[in-house]
């Protein structure tokens, strides 16, 4: 037995185990999953434009859309109606085959995340063992097709508004991953099922009160919501990467934006919110309701607050999510150490002490520089 | 390795949502930061001061509504201040009174204007902007009940105004009065202290005071770099030496200070607005003036505190019913002069928000 | 109150530092001579007790025979104004100095009155049209274009 | 950038947002809800009073627009007939100036908005429109028809 085919044993052994092993072992399982997900993702989106569009206004003292059905619950499907109905641009300088990628290449991962989110009590795609790693890998991707967007476009608002993309998305993946990693400790697993089921005494939020405060700035971050959507930054880039997109492209990214938002909202209504769990109502209510309440704070710090800066939305992650994220992991590392098993009730308020003495301390220290560049 | 790297140049506009207007910069970015920005004026350029020289004096006045046309009632007393010490007509009582009224409202109503598109520059979603415009509104139904528009008022006429308030004016002018200072502090909750704005607007955009002056700025972004100079109180004209009221000012000059000048210039207004309300006489509106008036031969300088700063009209009449010559000193494109020194070294965001804290309108910027 | 200085007195003063600047002084403002305009800025602007720190508004007037600039200046510090005038005789090549390097915001102004009134302003850093475009024929603001 | 405030000024303006949430909005929906426009709207038309009018031109003299054409020929008794009267107002600017100017308060301002047309041509108002009935003249400059119209809505009236 040569060492090749040693490697090819070894890699032959992981194979069998490529499917993973299906809740209940059913093999249509994935077809029926793979229905909902594409089907959830796609209601949830119109569902989110509509809280999204109505939130606004509803903030902004205006009325919003209330046209179409009734309280204009279908003005998503009348938009996708017309934008479907647009002419296709394509920019004579862009980069064809790239321009025409990016838009699938955004919205696709949205999808995927939803594999390995519970509904109920193992009513998901699957039950990945390393869960929690997916959605941090899968949930980056779109990131490569939004900078493939600014980049084809041979436009330079695109191209601003993809670079700032990037450089946010890299920077915060440290503190959202880092925040995650504290609820992995606390549950002992990746898989997001195990995390939810970990939940069922007290939801994450109270144990880990710092690492959702980080999640939800660090995903408003990763997925570009206000303050820091800078790669969009309408009053600056007009329209950032998705400038020069027209037509099915555009929806798509709009999609693909919603479709972020909605991925974002449950990961943290999942992590942090103790996602279906929840009583009278049924579970997968209890996610969506949670994933709602997730997104409608989106809303509001979107109708509320102004847009940061580059620099100071690098020096944030950096300077005050990121160390703030370390102190987090270790604090619950030491928690997990001090009590093994599990962790006794008393520490919540504790918790929340250590939360407020951490931010008033990294509010205390961070600075960021003076904007100017001599030149 | 060293990645070679060149400036571009990148067009702000004239189709920008936050030009303001029809206004282009033309940048020179190394990434994000301005290396230099040459800007580019003329898009809504219609030749306003040519236009009057063949219109009646009194055919004048709808023009300068298109001038600032957030603040057209400090436009129309501008020029009928003009033609007035031109002419050597006096005004009724009460109709400076009415001046006085109309110019405060207008300066509240630009202001709010001004500062919630500067917000919306700095990123708030349109949420600040439409609690702006909201309040707006009310003072919009004021002039509208008064002149019948509520944009281009057209009102002021030489020796006057043209019409009476209607009975229902003063009831509504005093119940809105407590009403927008209420709304005015609550918005002040709402983004004074916000850690956000601060950061982007503290230290940001500083016009040193000295020179503010050299450029010829006026309004608040003459105060904002702390300059105590209002023409309401340097050279009173109309009747404001009879009205009690404090210059605010700003402290360094950047873009924080130029906002809080507004903020507090709106709450100077409504104590101006308390006092004429309380002070109004009753009377004649408007002096007996001919409807074509022939000023005699000179010329005349006449300059009112308007929203973005010192408007002037400088007219040279040669007897006939046309001005002869009819310039304007636009405030808001002297504000600009020192745009290119303030904005290079900053990014391309600051660049839009302190272009939005002048407050520019691009109907008086080129005119 | 802004006080308008007398003129008559200024011109005085003028006359002292530079003989041949005024050509009158009887009205409302102080013609001075156009080659002398730019020694009669930084006497305004630097005498104490003048300080005239701000270049208020620029004025190009068309009379036909001559163009007519009419600078109005006013002193934040002591609060006084001053009217100074200055001619260009004939229709072509007019120049004037320019009144950049003292006032800064001279700049926009007199851009504009080159684009709108054909006066080139010597000196000025950036001497190109501002509202219209850059090869646009004429000068609009004259009295005899159509 | 300092967090010297620890992010109150952020908790305060979400404050601010959230009690806005739950106002009263001040938008009307325009075709459905309408409402009452100034007495003395300067709406964009005119309406002319044949009787009164005594063909003397001077709204045709002031308007700043010149968009006012008259014809007359002399009449009988020392008089004008009115041949033409003629309102572009296309190229109207409603400043309302030749209601002023009238010194036979023959014209007046129309108290109608709602004028929009396909065609420029048609926004030329000929004699026969400007006589037409149902035509209501709004106040401007006519104080003795402020009673004729309905009173003006205040957005500070309205309930919050």
């Amino acid at each position: 037995m040569t060492a090749v085919d040693a490697a090819f044993s070894g890699a032959m052994r992981h194979l069998d185990a490529v499917p993973p092993d299906w809740p209940g072992n059913e093999w249509w399982h994935w077809l029926v999953f793979t229905v909902i997900c594409i089907a959830f993702v796609l209601v949830m989106i119109i569902v989110v434009i509509y809280v999204e569009r109505r939130g606004i206004a509803f903030f902004a003292a205006r009325v919003g859309p209330n046209r179409t059905g009734p309280f204009g619950v279908l003005q998503a499907i009348a938009d996708a109606i017309k934008v479907l109905l647009k002419e296709n641009i394509t920019p004579s300088n862009a980069d064809k085959l790239v321009y025409w990628l990016a838009p699938a290449v955004v919205f696709a991962p949205t999808i995927m995340i939803f594999a390995v989110v519970p509904f109920q009590n193992g009513a998901m795609m699957a039950d990945l063992n390393i869960g929690v790693l997916f959605v941090i890998a899968i949930s980056s991707i779109s990131t490569i097709g939004v900078f493939m967007a600014g980049w084809s476009s041979s436009n330079k608002y695109s191209l601003l508004g993809a670079m700032r993309n990037v450089a946010a998305v890299v920077s915060y993946e440290m503190p959202v991953v880092l925040s995650i990693a504290g609820v992995v400790l606390l549950a002992g697993s990746l898989s997001l099922n195990d995390i939810v089921l970990a939940q069922e005494r007290v939801p994450f939020i109270v144990m880990q009160p710092l690492g959702f405060l980080l999640l939800f700035i660090g995903g408003c971050a990763e997925i570009n919501r206000s303050p820091f959507d800078l790669m969009e930054a309408d009053s600056e880039l007009t329209a950032g990467f998705h400038t020069e997109y027209s037509g099915m492209k555009f929806a798509m990214f709009y999609l693909g934006e919603y479709g972020e938002a909605v991925v974002m909202s449950t990961i943290i209504a999942t992590l942090f919110l103790g996602g279906w769990q929840g009583p009278v109502l049924p579970p997968w209510l209890w996610l969506i309701v949670k994933i709602l309440i997730v997104f409608f704070t989106m809303v509001w710090t979107r109708a509320t607050l102004p847009r940061v800066r580059i620099d100071q939305l690098m020096a944030f992650a950096w300077k005050f999510l990121f160390p703030l994220a370390l102190i987090n992991l270790l604090v619950t590392a030491l928690e997990i150490l001090a009590w093994p098993g599990d962790l006794p009730l008393y520490i919540i308020p504790l918790n929340f002490a250590i939360t407020a003495a951490l931010i008033l301390l990294g509010s205390k220290l961070f600075k960021v520089g003076w904007g100017r560049v001599e030149v | 390795m060293e990645l070679r790297t060149e400036p571009f140049v990148l067009n702000i506009g004239p189709v920008h949502p936050s030009t303001h207007g029809v206004f282009r910069m033309r940048a020179t970015l190394d990434g994000e930061v301005v290396l230099d920005l040459d800007p580019v004026f003329g898009y809504l350029h219609r030749g306003i001061e040519k236009l009057a020289e063949e219109r009646t004096y009194g055919g004048v006045i709808p023009l300068t509504d298109r001038l600032d046309y957030v603040a057209s009632m400090t436009n129309n007393l501008a020029y009928v201040l003009t033609v007035e010490k031109l002419a050597g007509i006096s005004v009724p009582e009460r109709a400076e009174y009415l001046r006085v009224i109309m110019s405060e409202l207008q300066r509240i109503a630009a202001h709010l204007v001004s500062v919630g598109s500067f917000f919306n520059d700095c990123g708030a979603y349109f949420t600040p902007f439409l609690y702006m415009y909201r309040e707006r509104e009310n003072i919009c139904d004021l002039f509208d009940m008064v002149c019948g528009q509520r944009l281009l008022y057209n009102y002021m006429r030489i020796g006057g105004v043209s019409q009476d308030i209607p009975d229902e004016f003063m009831p509504a002018l005093k119940r809105i009065i407590p009403h927008i200072r209420g709304r005015i502090d609550e918005y002040d909750q709402y983004l004074k202290e916000n850690e956000i704005l601060l950061a982007r607007t503290k230290g940001v955009g500083i016009l040193p005071r000295d020179l503010a002056i050299n450029i010829g700025a006026s309004g608040p972004v003459l105060r904002g770099s702390g300059m105590k100079w209002d023409i309401r109180k340097a050279d009173p004209y109309s009747i404001y030496d009879r009205f009690e009221f404090d210059i605010p000012t700003g402290i360094q000059g950047d873009c924080y200070d130029r906002y809080r000048v507004r903020i507090e210039e709106m709450r100077q207004s409504l104590r101006i607005l308390e006092q004429a309300v309380a002070q109004i006489p009753a009377g004649e509106v408007r002096a007996d003036v001919p409807h074509l008036i022939r000023p005699p031969v000179g010329e005349a300088y006449a300059h009112v505190e308007a929203p973005t700063g010192e408007v002037g009209f400088h007219v040279v009449s040669d007897g006939s019913i046309a001005p002869y010559r009819c310039h304007i000193r636009a405030p808001s494109l002297m504000n600009l002069t020192a745009l290119r020194d303030m904005i290079i070294g900053w990014k391309i965001q600051d660049l839009i928000v302190i272009f939005g804290s002048f407050a520019i309108t691009m109907g008086e910027v080129d005119r | 109150m802004t006080t308008s200085l007398s003129t008559r007195e200024i011109a005085g003063q003028i006359s002292e530092r530079l003989p041949d600047a005024v050509i009158d002084a009887a009205g409302t403002a102080i013609l001075v001579n156009s080659n002398s305009l730019l020694d009669v800025g930084a006497f305004l602007k630097n005498t104490p007790g003048l300080d005239f720190d701000y270049l208020t508004t620029i004025t190009a007037v068309d009379y036909y025979q001559y163009f007519e600039v009419v600078y109005l200046f006013v002193s934040m510090e002591h609060n006084h104004s001053l009217v100074i005038k200055t001619r260009c005789q004939g229709r072509d090549n007019l120049t004037l100095p320019s009144l950049v390097g003292l006032w800064r915001s001279a700049d926009h102004q007199e851009r504009e009155i080159y684009d709108l009134m054909g006066i080139t302003f010597e000196g000025h850093p950036n001497m190109k049209r501002i509202v219209l475009w850059s090869d646009f024929q004429g000068h609009p603001q004259r009295k005899d274009f159509m | 950038m300092k967090f010297e405030r620890y992010g109150i000024g952020i908790a305060k303006g979400m404050r601010v947002t959230l009690r806005n949430l739950v106002r009263r909005r001040v938008t009307t929906q325009y075709p459905e809800q309408r409402l009452v426009v100034a007495r003395r709207t300067r709406g964009n038309e005119l309406v002319w009073d044949k009787e009164k009018c005594t063909g003397c031109a001077t709204c045709a003299k002031t308007c700043p627009q010149g968009v006012i054409h008259i014809e007359t020929s002399p009449g009988e008794e020392n008089n004008y007939t009115v041949e033409k009267f003629e309102v572009d107002t296309g190229y109207c600017i409603s400043c309302g100036l030749c209601v002023e100017a009238c010194p036979y308060n023959a014209l007046f301002m129309g108290y109608a908005f709602e004028l929009a047309k396909y065609q420029r041509g048609a926004l030329v108002l000929t004699r026969d429109q400007l006589e037409a009935d149902g035509r209501i003249p709004s106040s401007y400059f006519r104080p003795e028809l402020d009673e004729t119209l309905p009173e003006q809505t205040l957005l500070i009236d309205r309930k919050e």
